[in-house]
């Protein structure tokens, strides 16, 4: 392995960024840098320089000086994670005029800086991984990207508020989209709410213009009751598979008049869109400014599938557009990128044992209360006890239910505080009741929002500082018999309050979608622990995944609020339009290549291969990687038996080399021996 | 025939031996056999961890390393009492998970030759292998004198469900293995809302005040819902609410009256076992009345006895307690 | 502190794959969590890329310790690259101990990218592991290392 | 007792006196496994679960707080670990899985080896309980009562309520009303015990 002897034949400028004290502050960067310039020149080390901030303009121009002045051929910078600034520093080499795959960043702030303490061995190992690098980029070859078309097609999963927007984004600009919505109808859970904070408009007001726009929009491809199955492809050229639910209803002759739901004798509880509150028929639209407007038949709950016999909605239906023979259709539609809008579901109060939910008729959640409170609701927007007629006089609404709790939810779901204020007003301006807020800490950080906070405590609402221990009809003192009593420390008395009242509104936390985590395999994207999906940066990038091609918008990155989740969907839409616009993009050209001579035909490959992208020719019995089709995970380069499989990006070459030089094996021997 | 160590801990064998001949009954219908451990030691019960945390937990684990001892091909220990429950737990929890804790009791132990290896043992309460092990089908089996028309209160306690370390339970404050059990027996069995509050624990020896609100608080809500008695499942909780319940009665100036049973005993009576071989009688609130309802003649409260000469707490005549040895000498001609 | 008492350090060649541990390490970073520097991470598309040759090719240069890690079984971005991975580690695991190399000196870790804490936890308790087996000393006859006759099932 | 005069501490005038920012590591430290007490977010859900509030001076919350905030004196000459009657309520509904009735145990014992236990009614009963268990290796029910009733003067008003009881507790329970029998280990116990408190001084 030792070079010593022979002149090297790259000519390799190291760049050391302090990252201000980021890197500086714990590695020795002026130390890192006079040692890779005197240790490293057998490798062609000419210039080793450290700097403040390479990622600045002047950080870039430094190496395009040198590039031109000192006639570099490869750059290796020792700076932050190549998963941020691997582009810039690739563009900045192109614009010196050297090809950008030449270019190599090694991460010595997140993986050493920013974990380490010890100083000492934190500089030691900086410098091992720069002459990792160095030695690696010595077998960098000059790459062209891989340019594909993009299908100007997007797909949107999830037809809630975030989704829509997204939509509507796409769809005005002009591009074709394919919307898939679970349910029947789409509106998501914003068509439950009943008013949004803080500014309290009718939460329907505002959301079924843009569902209309969207059943009606000519760019819209809208597939209600349809659940995506299988995606294949990658970025620009995505194929997904969709299952479209037999609704037994022909769209094509249904006018949407009701007579079907009218007529059906199942009376069935509607746990999903009342939060089983309410009643629907087996044959019905969730809310009537559903779109598009066609019922389905809920085939689990229809007498006819289940007996055998009734029909009343195909008796009655003046368009004959019942049709019990329909059954699930398999389709495939060819998109260029994929936006995933798929939601939240909510947290099942019943996990609270100590809350009661579920034995105490009087407790609610935060969703039956949506539907309470709204005059589309069961009761018709009276705010009425579980007997469906007693006004409650005292009412208390607890926050925090499921969040912010290490038993249940670690994380705050973010709209609670604002949503249980809002119910808080909804509860004393329809009822006059006392009200109550149980709160560990109030949080309205947004527009407006704080003085929503203000409105409420001048409305009277009291407030309790204190995270509710328990909820129990056991009576013990006068006065609470019959009542529900929420036992409490209020924590700025500091004294145990035992406070009775009628009826308890649980604010219950956002969860990730049950399935979450399957979803997140067929789209080829990462999930939390939690179960929410990964953004590409927390902070830059929150609505692009680690998967080119794959956005999320809405509640599905984390628990957000309607402004926070239209904002997503737009800015989603923003990126794919940029992208469809530039009509082809750029790939990383890491893919795998058979060297036909070497290639012995064993075809090992040849099912290692995830994607299909490996022919065997019968004819010259050798294996071919398709490039079009290959990802560039380099397992068939790992498998080949013959090493006839390269990987552009991580050959062995580049592999070996950078093991040495992690090693040290690459010094230059003379160097340390005077040294020592 | 299943097989188990077992911890009986002191109760058992003084202020709960209702408890204790019941168990032998039950568990001998159910063909569970009991191996004592031998020589096992008192587990501090909740006053040592108040003023030694080491030597605490090193009283607990002799228990422990006995056990793994004698354990012959056995790993689990059965306690009945919560408390004792807990502590056993507690120990094997804590050495476990915290090494160099282990470490120290076990230096500790092997001042006296023993040595535990954390995590040999599995420590469970008797209801949780009534239920779970033995299983609801087998005491179905056995039963030949349902508890029909008996409206009994569930009470759990504090110290079995929580903090429950191996999550044996469905809830840490409204399992319902208890209710299964009861209702199995034939009982009507109510949703008792308090049925893991606390009965007072050592309160009534140390703040009498605080413990009687604590009894008050159970009794009255199962009076709110008309039990004829309240089930326990510890000895602690039954000594509280049955021994206080009087006493209780006149802080507050009411006039309670729910005789509180361990669960064993109502399973020994549906299994046809005598009254009288279950320890019935010896409680303090009557449960004679309430199973006349059921149609058992359990026996009468001993009649009114002369007044002591001497105030409680000083050592009492033996006659006295021969008195009271009456139903240990009916148990073992029984089990002949 | 004089030569002698200096704890052994020992070398740590990882394999990360670029889409769910190397992001884990950045995970870490980014939420500053601490763990022991002996790692010097190699950056491969999928874990399924990882040639037998590279773990070998480390430790003969010295490494006392080589880690390998990728995405949970059933995450991989490349589909199911990640169970080849754990097939050729389990084979790998047994040749090196046939040579003569501890089975303990390599290690298979699934980290995803939101798991910065277990990838910091365990690299660290990795490093406490290697430290007592000393550094890799290839002069051992194959005799004295314990052969391996089980194997896990499941990493 | 009553001739014992308690002085009061003269009203603060400022901040906290005396901050002791050692004092929570240091119960955290005492505490077996990992106490989380550090985590405290200062909720009340346990004060708010806590069956025997009404009788602490403070909540565990404010224990908590005062234990950051380095108020070692009141901490110790507290009642609120006294009061804990080990229902766990407060523990297992936590959010931030403090390991609260662990806590007061360990609290328990600084107070008593600071010797400011203000009421030793519940230390004595404790110490009482534990010197059977290590003369005979059993506990002693009865002895244990008579004991703590007749030697605490705000108990012992009671005591002619407890005579009913007790002749109860020999009668129908047939209790004996001598002390256990005891174990053939006892020896091998107090060595056992005499080495763990050797442990627990270090």
């Amino acid at each position: 392995m030792s070079s010593e002897d022979k002149k090297p034949k790259e000519r390799i400028g190291v760049y050391i960024c302090h990252c201000g004290s980021n890197i500086a502050g714990v590695v020795n960067v002026a130390d890192v840098s006079k040692w890779a310039g005197d240790n490293l020149a057998n490798q062609g080390v000419v210039v080793s320089r450290d700097y403040k901030f390479m990622c600045s303009s002047l950080g870039q121009e430094l190496i395009q000086k040198d590039i031109k002045e000192q006639k570099l051929t490869r750059v290796v910078v020792a700076a932050c994670s190549p998963h941020l600034h691997e582009p810039t520093f690739r563009t900045a080499c192109k614009g010196a005029g050297m090809n950008p795959y030449l270019c190599e960043l090694v991460s010595i702030r997140e993986q050493d800086s920013w974990v380490h303490t010890d100083k000492i061995a934190a500089t030691e190992k900086a410098k091992a991984i720069v002459a990792g690098g160095v030695s690696r980029v010595v077998h960098h070859e000059p790459l062209i990207p891989l340019k594909v078309p993009i299908h100007p097609a997007t797909l949107i999963v999830g037809g809630g508020i975030a989704g829509i927007q997204a939509t509507l984004e796409i769809a005005d600009a002009g591009f074709p989209v394919y919307l898939v919505e679970r349910e029947p109808s789409i509106g998501g859970h914003m068509a439950q709410f009943d008013k949004t904070f803080p500014t309290l408009d009718c939460s329907a007001c505002i959301l079924t213009p843009k569902m209309v726009l969207v059943g009606n929009h000519p760019n819209v491809t809208l597939l209600t009751y349809s659940e995506v199955q299988k995606v294949d492809g990658y970025v620009g050229n995505f194929t997904v598979t969709i299952r479209k639910g037999a609704r037994y209803v022909k769209t094509a002759d249904c006018t949407g008049c009701g007579i079907c739901w009218e007529k059906c004798p199942k009376k069935v509880i509607d746990d999903k869109f009342e939060a089983g509150l309410g009643y629907r028929k087996a044959v019905y639209t969730p809310f009537p400014q559903a779109v598009p407007k066609y019922p389905v038949i809920d085939d689990i709950n229809c007498t006819y599938f289940q007996k055998g016999t009734c029909k009343a909605c195909e008796k009655f239906c003046p368009t004959n557009a019942i049709d019990f023979t329909q059954k699930d259709e398999i389709m495939t539609v060819e998109v260029g990128n994929i936006i995933l809008a798929t939601g939240w579901d909510l947290f099942d109060a019943r996990r609270v044992p100590n809350y009661g939910y579920g034995r105490l008729a009087n407790v609610f959640t935060n969703m039956e209360f949506e539907r309470l409170s709204n005059s589309a609701g069961p009761t018709g927007g009276n705010i009425v006890l579980r007997d469906g007629k007693t006004t409650p006089k005292s009412v208390g609404i607890v926050h925090c239910v499921g969040s912010r709790d290490k038993n249940y939810n670690n994380y705050c779901s973010a709209i609670c505080c604002m949503q249980s204020l809002k119910f808080a007003h909804l509860v004393h301006e329809k009822t006059g009741a006392t009200v109550y807020n149980f709160y560990i800490d109030i949080r309205t950080p947004a527009k407006a929002y704080d003085e929503f906070y203000q409105r409420i405590i001048e409305e009277g609402t009291l407030f309790v500082r204190g995270k509710v221990a328990e909820i129990t009809d056991a009576a013990r003192n006068p006065g609470e018999e019959g009542k529900l009593i929420i036992q409490v420390e209020d924590t700025l008395v500091g004294k145990q309050r035992r406070i009775p009242v009628d009826m308890v509104i649980l604010s219950s936390g956002l969860e990730p979608r049950a399935g979450s985590k399957e979803v997140a395999k067929t789209f080829g994207i990462s999930c939390s622990a939690d179960g929410w999906y990964i953004e590409r940066h927390p902070k830059l990038d929150p609505v692009a995944t680690m998967t080119e091609g794959v956005y999320i918008a809405g509640c599905v990155q984390g628990p957000k609020d309607i402004p926070a989740s239209v904002a997503q969907g737009a800015a989603a839409a923003a990126r794919i339009l940029g992208k469809i616009q530039q009509k082809e993009i750029a790939l990383e050209p890491i893919r795998a290549t058979v060297i036909e001579e070497k290639c012995s035909g064993c075809r090992i490959c040849n099912t290692m291969c995830p994607f299909s992208a490996i022919l065997f020719h019968e004819d010259t019995m050798v294996s071919e990687v398709n490039p079009a089709l290959c990802q560039g995970c380099g397992t068939c380069v790992a498998a080949c038996p013959a090493g006839a499989i390269t990987g552009t990006g991580f050959s062995n070459e580049q592999i070996l080399s950078q093991i040495d030089g992690l090693l040290l094996l690459t010094l230059d021997k003379k160097k340390e021996a005077a040294v020592a | 025939m299943s097989e188990y160590l077992f911890y009986p801990g002191c109760s058992m064998e003084s202020s709960a031996k209702a408890y204790y001949h019941s168990v032998m009954s039950v568990c001998k219908s159910l063909d569970v056999k009991l191996n004592e451990i031998d020589d096992w030691n008192c587990c501090g019960a909740t006053e040592y961890l108040s003023l030694d945390i080491t030597p605490a937990y090193a009283l607990i684990a002799r228990n422990l390393a006995l056990a793994e001892q004698q354990a012959n091909g056995l790993n689990t220990i059965v306690a009945p009492c919560s408390a004792c429950y807990l502590n056993l737990s507690k120990a094997d929890h804590y050495m476990h998970e915290d090494k160099a804790f282990g470490k120290k009791i076990n230096t500790a132990l092997a001042a006296g030759g023993l040595h535990y290896d954390p995590g040999q043992m599995v420590v469970r309460h008797l209801l949780d292998v009534v239920i779970n092990e033995v299983g609801m089908d087998k005491v179905k089996e056995r039963i030949v004198k349902p508890l029909t028309g008996l409206r009994v209160a569930p009470y759990i306690g504090c110290m079995l469900p929580r903090p429950d370390y191996n999550k044996r339970y469905s809830d840490s404050e409204h399992p319902y293995e208890l209710d299964d059990l009861l209702r199995a027996l034939g009982a009507e069995v109510i949703d008792f809302p308090l049925k893991t509050a606390c009965c007072g624990g050592h309160m009534t020896q140390i703040g009498p005040d605080t413990a009687f609100e604590l009894i008050r608080r159970l009794i009255s809500s199962a009076d709110d819902y008309k039990a004829d008695v309240l089930v326990a499942l510890c000895p602690m909780c039954q000594m509280n609410l049955d021994a206080f319940q009087g006493q209780m009665n006149g802080y507050f100036h009411t006039n309670y009256h729910i005789p509180i049973l361990f669960f064993t005993q109502l399973m020994g009576l549906a299994f046809g076992e005598k009254p009288e071989n279950l320890g019935f009688g010896s409680e303090f609130v009557s449960a004679h009345e309430a199973m006349q309802r059921i149609g058992v003649q359990t026996p009468l409260p001993d009649a009114a006895k002369p007044a002591p000469k001497k105030p409680a707490g000083l050592p009492m005549p033996p006659a006295r307690a021969r008195a009271g040895q009456k139903i240990t000498i009916g148990n073992e001609e029984a089990s002949k | 502190m004089t030569e002698e008492t200096k704890p052994f350090e020992p070398v740590m060649i990882g394999f990360t794959c670029n889409w769910c541990s190397y992001r884990a390490a950045d995970m870490a970073g980014i939420s500053r969590m601490k763990y022991a520097p002996n790692v010097r991470l190699i950056r491969l598309m999928c874990s399924g890329r990882l040639d037998p040759t590279f773990v070998f090719k480390a430790f003969a240069g010295g490494a006392d310790a080589v880690l390998v890690s990728g995405c949970h079984p059933g995450d991989c971005h490349y589909a199911t690259q990640n169970y080849k991975a754990m097939r050729r580690f389990y084979l790998m695991k047994r040749v090196l101990n046939q040579l003569g190399i501890e089975s303990g000196r390599i290690k298979l870790l699934w980290a995803s990218a939101a798991e910065g804490q277990i990838f910091a936890n365990e690299i660290t308790k990795f490093v406490e592991e290697v430290r007592a087996l000393g550094p890799l000393n290839w002069n051992k006859t194959s005799a004295e290392i314990p052969v391996e006759t089980k194997e896990e099932v499941t990493a | 007792m009553s001739e014992k005069v308690t002085l009061v501490d003269p009203p603060s005038a400022g901040p906290v006196a005396h901050e002791d920012l050692s004092l929570l590591n240091e119960v955290s430290l005492c505490t077996p496994g990992d106490s989380h007490l550090e985590m405290c977010i200062q909720c009340g859900t346990c004060g708010g679960s806590c069956p025997s509030a009404s009788a602490m001076d403070h909540t565990p919350r404010a224990i908590f707080a005062m234990l950051r905030a380095g108020m070692r004196d009141e901490v110790m000459k507290s009642n609120t670990p006294w009061m804990c009657v080990s229902c766990y309520y407060c523990t297992v509904r936590c959010p931030q899985d403090i390991h609260i009735t662990d806590v007061m145990y360990t609290l328990k014992n600084m107070a008593i080896k600071s010797k400011m236990v203000q009421d030793s009614t519940a230390s004595d009963f404790s110490r009482t309980f534990i010197s059977y268990v290590k003369n005979y290796g059993r506990s002693f029910e009865i002895g244990l009562a008579g004991i703590q009733n007749a030697t605490h003067l705000k108990l012992a008003a009671r005591l002619p309520n407890m005579i009913p009881m007790a002749l109860g507790m020999l009668t129908k329970k047939g209790m004996s009303p001598l002390p256990p029998k005891r174990i053939k280990g006892l020896d091998g116990l107090k060595k056992i015990l005499d080495r763990a408190q050797e442990l627990e001084a270090e």
